[in-house]
This record gives C-alpha cells, structure tokens and sequence, in this order.
C-alpha cells in the first residue's frame, strides 16, 4: 500500500541528524519522510505563507512564537525537542588555553583579533552568545572592532576555520562538524538560557503519520542519533 | 578529489537543476522577447519605469525576490491562492516554483541580451517587409526574431546559467526539498552544513562551473553558426 | 490612376510637392541630394506619415488627411524598391521573391513567378543567399521581390545609385525589358540624367521641398541639351 | 507604512552601501574595459575560456563566490596575505572587501555591456586612426573609448545597481559589521530574519530599489545626451 | 619615390600586382567593382598584410616579405581617405584636421593647418560635428584631415563615389587645386573615366587582381574616345 508522506521543515543545524532519523523512519516503513532544511527564519515564514508542512522544528523558541501567534500550530502539540551548549572555539592550531567563566580574559585571548559569532540581531546562536557574554561581564569590553559578526553558524565556523578570527562563539554540534576547530571550553549552562529546538504539528495536518513521527523524534532510537551529533536531548 | 564521485542524492539536485533551469529559460523566453521587442522598437511615457521594473530582480538580493514570491504565488498570497483555485496550480515546495524563482531572477539578463540583439536589427528591412505585405506581427516572426536568433540565444545560454546558479530565492521561495526543490545550490548548501561535507560542496561547485561554462561554450558555437549562415 | 498630394515639415526642410500618373508609364523624381525625394517616396509606400495631403491609387485613397484614411504599408499594394536593396538576410534569393508574393490577397496577384525570373534574369541565383551576390545582383532581385508582391504602383528610389557602371548598364537592361510589360504605374527616383531619358516617361524636378518643373521626356531631353538640367542636379 | 522613518543604523547602511557599489564600480572598470576590448577585438587560443571565466561569477551562488574570496584573498589566503604584507592591505572584515566581493559579481554583468559597444565601434574608424599616425593605445583612447561611452556607462550604472544587492558573496567574505560591511541588503536581510521585521525589511527594500531605479534613470538620461552629441 | 609589388590570396580573388611613380603626381587604379582597388590601396596603408610582396616609399621599406618588414599603419606616413569618409563622429571637424597633425613627427611636418583649411574651404565647417555635414562637405574634411597628417603618399579610394553629381563638381574642384598643389605621390581609385580624365597623371588598369594595362593620360583619352576603357568598367 502507498505510505503516507510527512513532510518535515527543520533547521539547517538540525541537517545530518534529521535525515538518519527520517531515513531510520522510513526505512522501518512507517511513512515516507520528506525534510526541508534552511534557516529557522525561512521556513517559518513559508509555513505562513501556506507550505503545507506537517512537523516544524525550530532552532530557537522566538520562530515557533511567531507561529504559534498565528495560531498556526497544532494545539498541544508543542515540546522541547532538544538542546544544545554553546562553546568557545579556536583553529585546531590555537594554544589559548583556559576557562569560560566570569570576567575570563576574553580581549586577551582576542589578542586584537575579532570573535566570530552569529548577528545577535537575528541569528539565534549570536542571541545566545550575547546574552552569555553579558551574564560573564565580558560584552561591554567587545566593541564593533572585536567583533564580526556572521549570516549564520556555519559563516562564523568558516571565519575561524580559515583563522581569520582566533575566536568563536558556536553550539557544540556545529563544533563537532569541522576537524578544523576545536572547542576552548563549553560555556557555563547558567550563563545564558537554555538553547532549545522546539518541535510542533502544523495545525490542520496533525495527521496520524505525522502524529506518528513526531512521537519517533522523541524515541530512545532518535535520541541516540541527536546524540551522536552533539545535541542534549530533552 | 574525485568530482566523479557524486552520490544518487548528488545526481538528482544536477537532473533536477536542469530541469528546473530549462523550464524557467523555456516559460520566459515569451514574455522576454515581447518585453525586449517593446523595449527596442517602441516609445511611450513609463518605457523607462517598465525598464526599472525589468531590471529590479538584477538589483534586489534574490533573499527578497524570493519572500516577495513567497508573500504573491504563496498558497496564501493574492495571486497564489488564485492560481490554486481556479487552475489547482501550485508553487510552493514544487520544481515549478523552484523554476518560477529562476525565472524571475535571470529575467533581466535575458531581456538586455535580447533587447540588443534586436534594436540592431535593420528597422530598413522591417519597412521592406511591411511593403511587402506583412503585418507587424508577421514582421515580426519572420523579420526581427529570425535576424535576432544570435541575441535570443545568448541571452536563453545566459538565462539558463544564472538558473542554475541560483539559491538565494529558491530557498527562501520553495524551501529546500529533495527531488523538488533542492537544486544543485541548495544540495551545495545543504552538503556545508554536514561534516566532511566541503568536498561534495566543493565537487558540486565543479559540477555548477562546468554545466555553465559549457553552455556558454555551446552557445558561442551555436552562435557563430548562425553568424556564417547568415554572411554565407 | 495614381494621385498625390502631400505635405510635410521634415527639419529644415517644408515639403510640398503634387503629382501624378493616370496611365501605366514611368514618372522619374529628379532632384539633387536633399530635395525631399526619398521622403516623398516613403510617404507614398506608407512609411512616413505626411502632415497633410491626400495619396490616391486606382480610386482609393491610401492617404487622405480630410478624411483621416492612413493604410499601413501592408495594405497599399505599393511595391518599393530600396536604394540600398534590403534584402532579407537570413533567406535565400527564391525565399526573398517569394515573401511578397506569397501575401498577396487572392485574386490581386498578376505578377508570375517564372516570368518574373526569367525576365531578370534571375534563375541562376535562386538557392544563393542575397550576402553572396553582387550589387547589380541584389538590385535585380529587389526589383523582382516587388514585382512579385503584384503591387499597383512601383516605386524604384535611386536602385542604380550604389553600383558601378558595368551593373547600372546590366541592371538599366532589365528594367527597361521590365518597362515595355508593365501595366502599372512606376515612380523612378533619379539624380542621373542618363538613366532618366533611358527609362522615364515624364519628369518630375524636385528641388528643396518643391516641384520646380514638370517635363515630358522630349522636353527633358532638351533641357540637358541646353545645359539646365546639370543645374538641377544632374552630371 | 512611512518609509522615511528610517533609523540611524539604517541611514548608515545607506551611506556605507552607496560607497561600497560606488568604490567596487570605480575599481573595476578598468579591468572591465580592458577585458571587454579583448574580447570584443581580439582573437587568440583560449578566448571562449576567458570569456567563461568572467561569466562564472554570474553563474556561481554568491555565498559560494564570497567563500572563495575568503578562501583566496583572507588574512591566511594565497593571495590575501600577500596583499597585506606587501602592500598592508587588509579586506577582512572591511569595507574594502565588501567593495571586492561586489565587484568581482558585478564583473560580468559590466564587461559585457562594454564589449557590446565596443564591438559596436566601426573598426573603419580605428583603421582611420591609425593611418594617420596614433598607436593601438591611442586609437584605444581616443577613438574607442569615446564611442564606447555609453555602454561604458551602462555597463557602470548596471554594475553599480547590482552593487547595490549584492548579499551572499558579502555577508559570507567580510562578515556583517555595522559601519564596515553592513550594507543595505545585509541590514534587509537582518530585518527579514527577526520575527516582525518585515517592516524595516520592506522600508529597506524600498530604498534598494529606488537607488538601483535612479542610477538607471539617470545613466538613461545622460546615455541619450550622449547620443544626441554623438549625432549632432 | 613610390613602388609596390603586391600578392595576396583574397577568397577567389588571386590578387597580383606592381606599380609604381617617381614624381609627384596622380596615378589612377582603374577597375570594375571587385577588381582588388581596396585591397591593394588597404595593402599600402598597411591595414592589410599581403602575402608577399614589397612597399616601398622613398628609400624606405614599409614592408618587405624578403626581410620580414612590415611597419604598422602609424608609422607609414601614408595619408588614407576612405570611400566613406570616416569622420570621428565624436570630434568637431576642427578635431578631426587636428586628429593626425598633433601626431605628425617634428621636422616631418609639411602640411599648413590655414592653408589646408583655405585649400578645401573649410573654414564654416570648424565647428560642426560630421553628422552635420552634407556627404561632400564630409569627403573635403576627410581629405583635410589626411593631408594635416603630412604624409609622403596619398591614397584616395574612390572619394566621390557616394556623392551626387553637384557635389561630385564641388569635391572634384577642390581636388583639382590640390593636384596643382602637392609634391607627394597620390594614388587615386575610381571607376569614373571623367574623375580620371580630371586629375590622373597616370593610369593603371586593374582587372580580377591584376594590371590589365598602363596609361598615360593621353592614352587613356584616346582609349575611352574608342570606347575601350567602357569595358575595362567605366562609364
Ligand atoms: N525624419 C526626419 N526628420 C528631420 N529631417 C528629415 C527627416 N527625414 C529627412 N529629413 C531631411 O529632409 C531632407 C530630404 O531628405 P530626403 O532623404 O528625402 O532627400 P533625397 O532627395 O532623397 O536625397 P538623396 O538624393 O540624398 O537621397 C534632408 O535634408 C533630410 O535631412
Ligand atoms: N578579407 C577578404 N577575404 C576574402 N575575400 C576578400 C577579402 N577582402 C576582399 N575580398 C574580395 O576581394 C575582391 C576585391 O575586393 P576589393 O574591395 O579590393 O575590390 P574593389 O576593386 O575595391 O571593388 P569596389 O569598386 O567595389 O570597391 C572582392 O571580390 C572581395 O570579395
Ligand atoms: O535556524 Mo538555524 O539552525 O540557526 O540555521
Ligand atoms: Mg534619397
Ligand atoms: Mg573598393
């Protein structure tokens, strides 16, 4: 018989772990999976805009606010899917060596270079950052020539790839997708607020198969894969 | 690097990529043509605002072109929910959107190309025509396009590569869905989010050059063919 | 019967001229470089709308700025022979003939296809694209592509202007075989005397913008013997 | 919706916007011009790979031109490094490199308006030229260059409009820095991103295109003054 | 002195030619269209490369296939006007004079700006455009403007071809002071036997790329009373 089709939107960061689940779903013949990956933004602006989604999984609460004020999400059907932490990166080559905490020597460490990190205007990992950064008491120090401030994660990941920054501020699951990074030290969890990657049904497609997906997102089986790929599973 | 290596997953965005870019050549090459040939054979008050407005998708990051897409042929939006209804058409999260996007975004380059090519054609020979009989519609078919087939087709080969490169409102438009919509730019994109994943980016880049470089090539060839034809 | 009156201000230039032909027969327009004769010419085929005046042909007004009747080219049935030729590029010598005549309105066509060939000589230039032909060449088929269109009126502007001596005395050979079979009336546009008394019937002299004289070909003949022709423009 | 409320930090992305397309149109019509002649007079082995060459931006994403950038001419780059020893110039995170990144997409689009009317230019004029005693650099100058001025100018007009909405390549070279390399489309695309910005985002939008709408009027007016000296 | 032996392969065309003066003066090439005029008086120019050959122009070698010589057009102080003209459209007549003068070598110049402007009456036109000069006034300002460039030779490729009878006379005038004039060679294309019975010295029959025949002036004149030179293409 025809499998049903759930059609899931998640972000960009979500990527590698959202297709082996999708691909463990359907091959366990369930239904057929189809995911969509962009930014958090984009996608919740088209489920706006009537794409006919059924699972929506947001990289931070602020999209799937914008939804829910639309009343565009399936009544109860939201939940904290996942975390993530955020961390302090360098180039694999860097020898800065030490502890996020507060007041930690973050300018020096800069040593006149900038921190990339995502435009807390608008991405949410540049959000968090901001807000951790401040709790630590080191934001006031950044000026606009400490900073530069990425499209997105993977933008600021490439700056401190490429060495153009000695420093940055990224979740642990990007960090872990490059061999050319490597994490200085995890920021502490009380420093900013969780990180969480809200899932939700669209209203109107809560259908039994997407009912059934959103129920294997939160599976032992799934939380092995967001694991794997550096998530805190929820 | 073997750029040979590509993956089922990277063949389907490169069927789908010309897919996609052939049939947004192929749905504006009409209306470029008749925009073009207004362009270059007519004067009316507002030909310069009709000029801006052809030119906006050239100037307006693809990002925008893209949510303004979104908002119009959107299922929701004014002349997308029309569309829907009264034709069952629908763009979003479907190759004929991905299409759309392009289309709209190379639309400018096609027009400037065919624009040229046909303001150098003779208006002399256009008179000849006429008092041979021909009306302007006929003029034009058998006259103006078959002399500005060079132009047309340097503008479909231009049209067709920016196609192919385009992510910006193809992603912002139809989202990004494997066989549908995810396109060799977006597969592009999506192949950096994933560890290891700048080879696949960087074989894809090579896979993007070469299918444009080679229809530029083709289109050249094609070109001066018919260039000697006609001195011939 | 063909008539025209027409007037128009062209830059500089105040056009008024007034002519016209009631038998088949050539009209030659004769006047220096300037004088207004292609503009009267493009008028006439439609190309150029006049500021006032009337063109009648065969009973019916192609123009008339009482009335407001302006046809398009299309519509005239006035076969135009181009200074410069205008040759369709892109289509073969046959495919050029072809293109009028194969537009023509049923019932209104009299030009024969092989007749019109053979009488310019044509054949042997059929399958050839018109880059490939010399100037005389080109001329000829012009002529021939608007014979074919059948029209009522021909008119030729200066066809013998672009060629050297050797193509003007081929091409002046056929139109003057064309000359003794037409039943229509020409306007053959000219500043060379030679070609005039070789061809004309009548003359029209043009100079800035007005008709200056209107002479038989006997009276033109005469006219250059005695000199005065030069001075309106001729060699 | 008053879209002359626009905020300080908006006004700066203006200005900064305006100087970047105007910095990356001054530094490459050189290039430009030099290349358009090259292509539209010379003939020489490997000319089709030059001519694709400087169509590959037009025909790569954005995002991954301005990654190349960043790979090539960054602080650590081939390129990059060597330019910032010698010379201490620096791109990162500058408003120099944003000028760079649009540039190098406005390349295309530039060169081939200029060598449209250069091949436009009667080469019986330069053969004119040249008999009477001027150089190929001369006849470059003074004969060429002149008659080529209006697709000079459009070519500078078309560049600097697409200039103006350059997003991808920027934003992933020089990174997103108020006062440096926030430009227009970088605070559009900022705006877009935040729930309820599409306000801002449209004001911005509007902005874009009626910048973008202005160069072309103008290069229009002043092409056809050109054509009229040209004639008279 | 002023010598040229040319070959060059130009489609079908085998083109083969030699002639030379050594005095100052006008020598025709004379020839039915397609004959080799323009592309032996390009040759000279140096706008075309032949395929061997040599030109030579007092004492020395503008190009020689022998020793591989092959000055480029600047360098060969040889004054061209063209069928057409070809006036920068872009510069005032005055411009245009000036255009080869300012580049003429120091020492080298013999050409008198006032002179040359009084010579070809020049002096209402300074100050317009070339797109609002008649085709004669055009062909006087191109000669001008060849002339201020001081050169040793002097190719004029059929430069009243395009004009009508009235301003044939007048350019045909100018040139006729001119000849009185000059100490250079002048080579002069046509195909009007009355332009060369009007200034040629000299002239040499050019046939499908290769000399026909060499005339004096006299012979020429008794040559066209015969009716000869018709068929060799003129008029
Ligand atoms: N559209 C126009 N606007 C302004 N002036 C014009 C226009 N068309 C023609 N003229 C002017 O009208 C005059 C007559 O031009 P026309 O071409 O009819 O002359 P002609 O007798 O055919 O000359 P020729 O023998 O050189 O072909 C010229 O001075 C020309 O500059
Ligand atoms: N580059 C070329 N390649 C091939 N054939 C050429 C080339 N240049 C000229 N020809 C041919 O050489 C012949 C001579 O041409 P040319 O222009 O020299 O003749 P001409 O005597 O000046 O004629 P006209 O009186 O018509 O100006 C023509 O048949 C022409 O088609
Ligand atoms: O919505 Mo994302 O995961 O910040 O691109
Ligand atoms: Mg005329
Ligand atoms: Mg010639």
């Amino acid at each position: 018989q025809q499998l049903e089709t759930v059609t899931v939107f998640a972000a960009a960061s979500t990527t590698n772990a959202m297709t082996d689940i999708a691909n463990a779903y359907e091959a366990a013949g369930k239904a057929k999976v189809v995911c969509s990956f962009a930014s958090s933004s984009t996608l919740a602006k088209q489920i706006a805009n009537g794409a006919p989604v059924h699972v929506f999984l947001s990289a931070n609460p602020a999209w799937m606010n914008y939804l829910a004020q639309k009343k565009l999400l399936a009544e109860g059907s939201r939940i904290d899917l996942l975390g993530n932490q955020l961390v302090l990166i360098a180039p694999v080559a860097s020898t800065i060596q030490g502890e996020v905490k507060p007041g930690f020597p973050l300018t020096e460490w800069l040593a006149g270079g900038r921190l990339a990190m995502g435009d807390p205007d608008h991405v949410p990992v540049g959000i968090y950052a901001r807000e951790a950064l401040t709790n630590l008491g080191v934001w006031p120090q950044l000026g606009p020539d400490n900073l530069a401030l990425a499209a997105n994660v993977r933008a600021a990941l490439a700056l401190v790839e490429r060495d153009e920054a000695p420093l940055g501020v990224v979740y642990a699951t990007d960090a872990a997708i490059s061999d050319k990074v490597r994490v200085v030290a995890a920021f502490p969890a009380d420093s900013h607020k969780p990180v969480v990657y809200p899932v939700a049904l669209i209203a109107g497609r809560d259908t039994v198969a997407a009912k059934g997906f959103a129920e294997f997102l939160r599976s032992e089986a799934a939380a092995e894969v967001f694991k794997k790929y550096g998530f805190v599973v929820k | 690097m073997d750029i040979f290596a590509l993956g089922p997953a990277e063949w389907q965005a490169i069927r789908l990529s010309l897919w996609v870019a052939l049939w947004a050549v192929a749905g504006s090459l009409g209306p470029a043509i008749a925009v073009a040939w207004i362009l270059a054979r007519l004067r009316f008050p507002g030909k310069t605002l009709l000029d801006g407005l052809v030119h906006l998708p050239l100037v307006v990051p693809p990002v925008v072109t893209g949510y303004l897409l979104l908002v119009i042929l959107g299922r929701r939006g004014v002349v997308g929910s029309w569309l829907h209804d009264v034709f069952g058409l629908n763009f979003m999260f479907d190759w004929k959107g991905a299409a759309v996007a392009s289309a709209v975004v190379a639309f400018p380059l096609m027009v400037r190309a065919i624009r040229q090519s046909v303001e150098a054609v003779d208006v002399g020979l256009e008179q000849a025509a006429r008092t041979l009989g021909a009306g302007r519609w006929r003029v034009f078919l058998t006259i103006i396009l078959p002399l500005a087939l060079p132009g047309v087709l340097a503008g479909l080969v231009l049209a067709f590569a920016r196609g192919l490169g385009e992510f910006g409102a193809t992603i912002t438009f139809v989202s990004n869905i494997p066989g549908q919509t995810r396109t060799l730019p977006l597969a592009l994109y999506s192949a950096l989010q994933a560890p290891g994943g700048e080879e696949v980016a960087a074989r894809l880049c090579v896979v993007a050059m070469v299918l444009a470089l080679g229809a530029l090539l083709a289109s050249e060839l094609l070109s001066r063919r018919l260039a000697a034809r006609l001195g011939g | 019967m063909f008539l025209a009156k027409l007037r128009k201000r062209l830059g500089e230039l105040d056009l008024e001229v007034e002519f016209c032909r009631d038998a088949p027969g050539v009209t030659a327009l004769f006047g220096p470089s300037g004088a207004g004769k292609t503009s009267v010419v493009g008028m006439l085929a439609g190309l150029t709308r006049p500021d006032a005046g009337r063109v009648e042909l065969d009973g019916r007004a192609l123009y008339d700025s009482a009335t407001g009747v302006n046809l398009p080219p299309e519509k005239r049935r006035v076969g135009y022979v181009f200074q410069e030729g205008r040759l369709f590029p892109h289509l073969s010598v046959r495919a050029n003939l072809r293109y009028g005549q194969r537009l023509t309105p049923p019932g209104q066509a009299w030009a024969d296809f092989e007749q019109v060939v053979e009488m310019l000589g044509l054949e042997p230039l059929l399958r050839r694209r018109p880059g490939r032909l010399s100037g005389g060449e080109k001329q000829r088929v012009a002529i021939g592509r608007a014979l074919l269109a059948s029209p009522r009126l021909l008119l030729l502007d200066e066809p013998l202007a672009s060629l050297d001596a050797q193509r003007k005395d081929e091409v002046l050979h056929y139109l003057g075989r064309l000359r003794g079979r037409m039943a229509i009336p020409v306007i053959y546009v000219s500043h060379q005397p030679e070609e005039i008394v070789a061809l004309a019937d009548a003359v029209v002299h043009i100079q800035a913008g007005r008709v200056t004289a209107r002479d038989s070909l006997e009276l033109f003949r005469r006219r250059l013997a005695a000199g005065e022709a030069h001075s309106a423009g001729g060699a």
